[in-house]
């Protein structure tokens, strides 16, 4: 028997590694005809800002070599709404429920993780301040040391449960803004989010997509993924939640040998919708033919 | 319930520019009704990274067959035609929602363009066996456009423009005689954009009820990614889930 | 007949807008059996050091999807046999030759580039302040504005002849870096080089590359570097030159209407070394299909 | 002189984890000598982004057709092996420098493990028509790797060890009689490195001249990229192209 749990701290506990990563496993209930959501270690559902949000015009998304670039701007409903409609129906899932907090000022941050601060069986919320999407998408704060530190500590003040912060990958330096999220507080970081790209129709002359830029995810990323994990989990000490481009459990494994000790599903989930389930079970095989008894074995174990 | 489900080719028809693939599966087949989706995946293809999102053309569901009409428009597509019978084709069904079933004694007209006429097919198959004898008008810039034709004809009366006048009537669908001599309770389409919008605007005119079938590009199909949408009386909805099929009324054309 | 003719300034002219990467296409000698080089606009030699440089330990490369990782580390046999024994022999070639002049110290640059200053068929060079792959491979010049003034101002001084600057991707604002380049005085920017990545064998749980981290290039970087050249030539009035994952003449198209005065194909000459001059015949036959007379009419035509 | 060609799969042998290729070019080959390689395109293969280097197994100048051995390793090689008469196959030849050929009279052993024997038919056969008969080393995990026995034996003396025993001796190439029973001027090997480093050593020990033929990871296969290199008494050199073939006394071993 392998051992899959993961404690990721201040009580946000995984079953196992696997949970589906914000706006591509919407609020999991799309995806129940795929896979048992009890086994999953965690779902993180689609990027929510306190103000409901249109989102951007159609089109928003655009397939490019092994990826996909979308502009998606974080349509939602708000976070009041999430609260009063969506949390009721999905608060029951056997798995963790994660909300993915996005935001354009720091009121709208704070105000958005006071709201759900109380929610009982909302353990943790993912922070994005990396939306590459929206002018105000919080990238600004996503991208500076000082940003960061600023958004992370105000959040800190009102939120008392597990806040992971997510990192934009469209910096100079990760490991100095992980190691800035971590000193303002937070319980652990997930990286990447979406590398700013852009596509263009050359027979009409025109962007694809309709704000022009969007983000780029998928398997194409997973090699600057994996570097940026692997820079960010040698820099920090609280743990790290590795994506981009994991699309299968080798890729998983992967991300946790160079120290993610989680991590999350994206893209791939469009690919193959039971993809999550199967990326879990692969991993804990993983574990059994290299004889680890627990995943937590994996976690850094790159032998460089 | 949407299922994830490998198929095998049992028989592709070429038709020129567009196949004709009949699946079978080895397993029961869910619901499905007229105007749903399936989202294949393409293997094999370099280029194509996502799914594709192809209309349901016809079930068989006593052999657990479904049937895709597919023009070849770009190297996703392109694949999937080269096809070979015994292959495996994975694919994601049913999706999104089919075409509001009429009441009896409504008069209907179904109105397909190009490929779009791939889901009338099975809608009109249906209606049929409810009782109720559409009429159909396709459309096709040539006539090696109105593929199956003879086919459709079964269906109820069946009527053709082409652009070139190659076949029936010369022009588009919303040129035909069929709208001066006829009067309809209720006109499904599916077709190109331009297409969808004049008969739309046509329905509007003679008060009749009008549902269309979107094609925006989707990622995921189901309703999770956001990325299909369209702009609507209700903001952006997306097309894989609350449509395909909408009432024009809802859209913002 | 449609003009190709691109004039970069200061007297570097392209017959057409297709130039070879520099790293990707040896000293040209090893693609005359696939190309003839008459029909490049330029090609851009292995990346070249003051000193040589044995570069790094094998293993240099990974697949990746749609992509592929290097670390090669520079190596080349430095400036002074690149003068004496490379130089004579491709001096001739019926096609602009430039040198991508690499370094780790600023007195490196300024030195290799004195050098080479008075070489007569040597109209330009390329300088390399973005290699992700050696300690000191003049990325840290590349990354910030303060460390591009000082390597392109003081290159400036000593060098008269075209001076082009190559970006590195991994930075958070490229066109603030670009921005300091033309200020620097460079004659123009090309950009992108790779972007760092990484790649792992979970088999072996060690790293695919002798170094750990590499060079990410190839299709799967298209949308970044697309998206990247237009914000650059957005913001200056230099010439662009647009590079990464350029495959075929759609997509050398691409980068034009985005904004690039010439393009550079990389790692698609392993696929297809012929690729090159069949994407200079390609953009010139999209002029004809679309009425252009000159390929000038496609820079920065995108309609936004 | 190196060119890109475009062959048609004439003959596909099966040999289990192996396939033989014959293909045929509709114009003239270059000139190939043994030991040269090739860098074949794989298509329809989405995760196989670069070429993959093939030795060249056997060429026929007068039908314009070379044949290679591949072995399935990976999904590129896998989708290879999947390739079917008729296909095209896109091939960039010839690459590298071949073994150098012994002088009249030298007593040569070409030693081969795994798939690595696949070059040294070529060498044997173009050996043979030079008059030098070459004794043939060749070894695998079990009888099954040893493709096409019967066809090397026509080309010299052949030995064969297996290491469960299944065929020929029992053990690695290494560990054969026949070094013990002959001497050698000079051994040519291509196999897994841990297989030539072992025969390099044996031959250092007889004093035999060694040649080795290195598989290090390719991108461009022409001397361009720098990527395959090898370390060596003259520091990183390229094995596309100033190997594969090496003289061991060159390689830091
Ligand atoms: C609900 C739905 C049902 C569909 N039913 C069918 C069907 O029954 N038969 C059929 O042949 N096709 C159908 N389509 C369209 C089909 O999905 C596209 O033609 C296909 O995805 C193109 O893939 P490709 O790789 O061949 O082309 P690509 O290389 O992806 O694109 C080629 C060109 O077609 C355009 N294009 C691609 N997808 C779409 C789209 N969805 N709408 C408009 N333009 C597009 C691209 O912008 C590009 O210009 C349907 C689409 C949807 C959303
Ligand atoms: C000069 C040369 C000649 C060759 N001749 C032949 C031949 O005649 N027949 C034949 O079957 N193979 C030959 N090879 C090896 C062949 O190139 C590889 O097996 C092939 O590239 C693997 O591709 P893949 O996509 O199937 O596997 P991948 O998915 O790329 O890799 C599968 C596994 O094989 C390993 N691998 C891949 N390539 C190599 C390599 N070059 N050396 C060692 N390990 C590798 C990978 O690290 C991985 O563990 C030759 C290689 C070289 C360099
Ligand atoms: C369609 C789409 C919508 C996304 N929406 C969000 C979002 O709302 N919030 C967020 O933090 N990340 C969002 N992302 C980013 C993903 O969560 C993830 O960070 C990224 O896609 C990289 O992982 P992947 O390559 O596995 O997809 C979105 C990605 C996609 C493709
Ligand atoms: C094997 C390899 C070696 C490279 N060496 C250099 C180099 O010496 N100097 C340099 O400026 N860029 C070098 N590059 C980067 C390329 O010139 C180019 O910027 C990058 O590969 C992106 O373009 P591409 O995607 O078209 O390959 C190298 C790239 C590869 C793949
Ligand atoms: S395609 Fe993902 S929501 Fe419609
Ligand atoms: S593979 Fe490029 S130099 Fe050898």
């Amino acid at each position: 028997m392998v051992n899959t749990t993961i404690d990721l701290g201040r009580g946000l506990v995984l079953r196992n590694p696997v949970m589906t990563a914000s706006g591509t496993f919407g609020y999991g209930e799309e995806y129940t005809d795929f896979v048992d959501l009890a086994q999953l270690g965690g779902i993180i559902v689609k990027g929510t800002t306190l103000h409901p949000r249109e989102g951007n015009p159609y089109p928003r998304m655009a397939e490019t070599p092994s990826g996909m670039l979308n502009c998606v701007g974080l349509q939602n409903k708000g976070v009041q709404y999430f609260i009063d409609t969506i949390y009721p129906r999905i608060k029951d899932f056997d798995t963790n429920v994660l909300l993915n907090l996005s935001g354009s000022t720091l009121e709208d941050y704070v105000k958005g993780a006071e709201m759900v601060n109380e929610l009982e069986k909302l353990p943790a919320i993912e922070l994005n301040v990396s939306c590459p999407n929206v002018k105000q998408g919080g990238m600004a704060f996503g991208v500076t040391t000082t940003g960061i530190s600023q958004v992370v500590s105000e959040v800190r003040k009102v939120y008392h449960k597990h806040l992971m912060v997510k990192l934009s990958p469209n910096v100079t330096n990760i490991a100095e803004i992980a190691l800035a999220a971590e000193a303002a507080g937070a319980d652990s970081v997930s990286l990447i989010n979406t590398l700013m790209g852009m596509a263009i129709d050359a027979e009409k002359r025109k962007p694809k997509l309709s704000v022009i830029t969007g983000g780029l995810s998928g398997a194409c990323v997973k090699p600057v993924a994996l570097r940026m994990v692997w820079q960010v989990a040698k820099a920090v000490k609280i743990p790290v939640v590795g994506l981009g481009g994991i699309s299968n459990a080798t890729d998983a494994v992967e991300f946790m040998l160079a120290g993610a000790s989680a991590i999350e599903i994206g893209t791939a989930n469009f690919i193959d919708p039971a993809v999550s389930a199967k990326v879990a079970v692969g991993i804990t095989d993983y574990c059994k033919r290299f004889g680890f008894q627990s995943v937590i074995e994996l976690i850094g174990a790159l032998e460089c | 319930m949407k299922q994830v489900t490998d198929f095998i080719l049992v028989e592709k028809r070429d038709y020129g520019r567009s196949v004709l693939l009949r699946l079978r599966a080895e397993t029961t087949l869910p619901d499905i009704v007229p105007g749903q989706f399936v989202q294949v995946r393409v293997d094999g293809s370099p280029n194509t990274y996502l799914r594709r999102p192809i209309s349901i053309h016809d079930v068989d569901f006593g052999n657990n067959e479904i049937t895709l009409l597919v023009q070849q428009v770009g190297e996703g597509t392109r694949h999937l035609a080269a096809a070979k019978e015994g292959d495996i084709i994975n694919v994601v069904l049913p999706l999104g929602n089919g075409f509001s079933f009429p009441e009896k004694g409504e008069r209907c007209l179904l109105v397909g363009g190009g490929i779009g006429i791939a889901p009338l097919y099975f809608f009109a198959k249906v209606l049929g066996k409810k009782g109720i004898q559409p009429v159909l008008l396709l459309g096709g810039k040539t006539e090696t456009d109105l593929i199956r034709l003879a086919d459709y004809q079964q269906l109820g009366d069946a009527f053709v423009t082409t652009e070139d006048g190659s076949l029936g009537e010369k022009g588009f669908v919303t040129m035909h005689s069929v709208w001066t001599e006829r009067q309809f309770d209720k006109i499904y389409v599916c077709g190109p954009k331009p297409m969808m919008k004049a008969v739309a605007k046509l329905a509007a005119e003679t008060d009749a009820w009008c549902e269309v079938s979107l094609e925006n590009l989707m990622a995921c199909g189901l309703g999770a990614c956001l990325c299909c949408v369209e702009d609507t009386v209700d903001g952006h909805v997306c097309v894989c889930k609350e449509g395909p099929v909408f009432n024009t009324r809802r859209l913002k054309w």
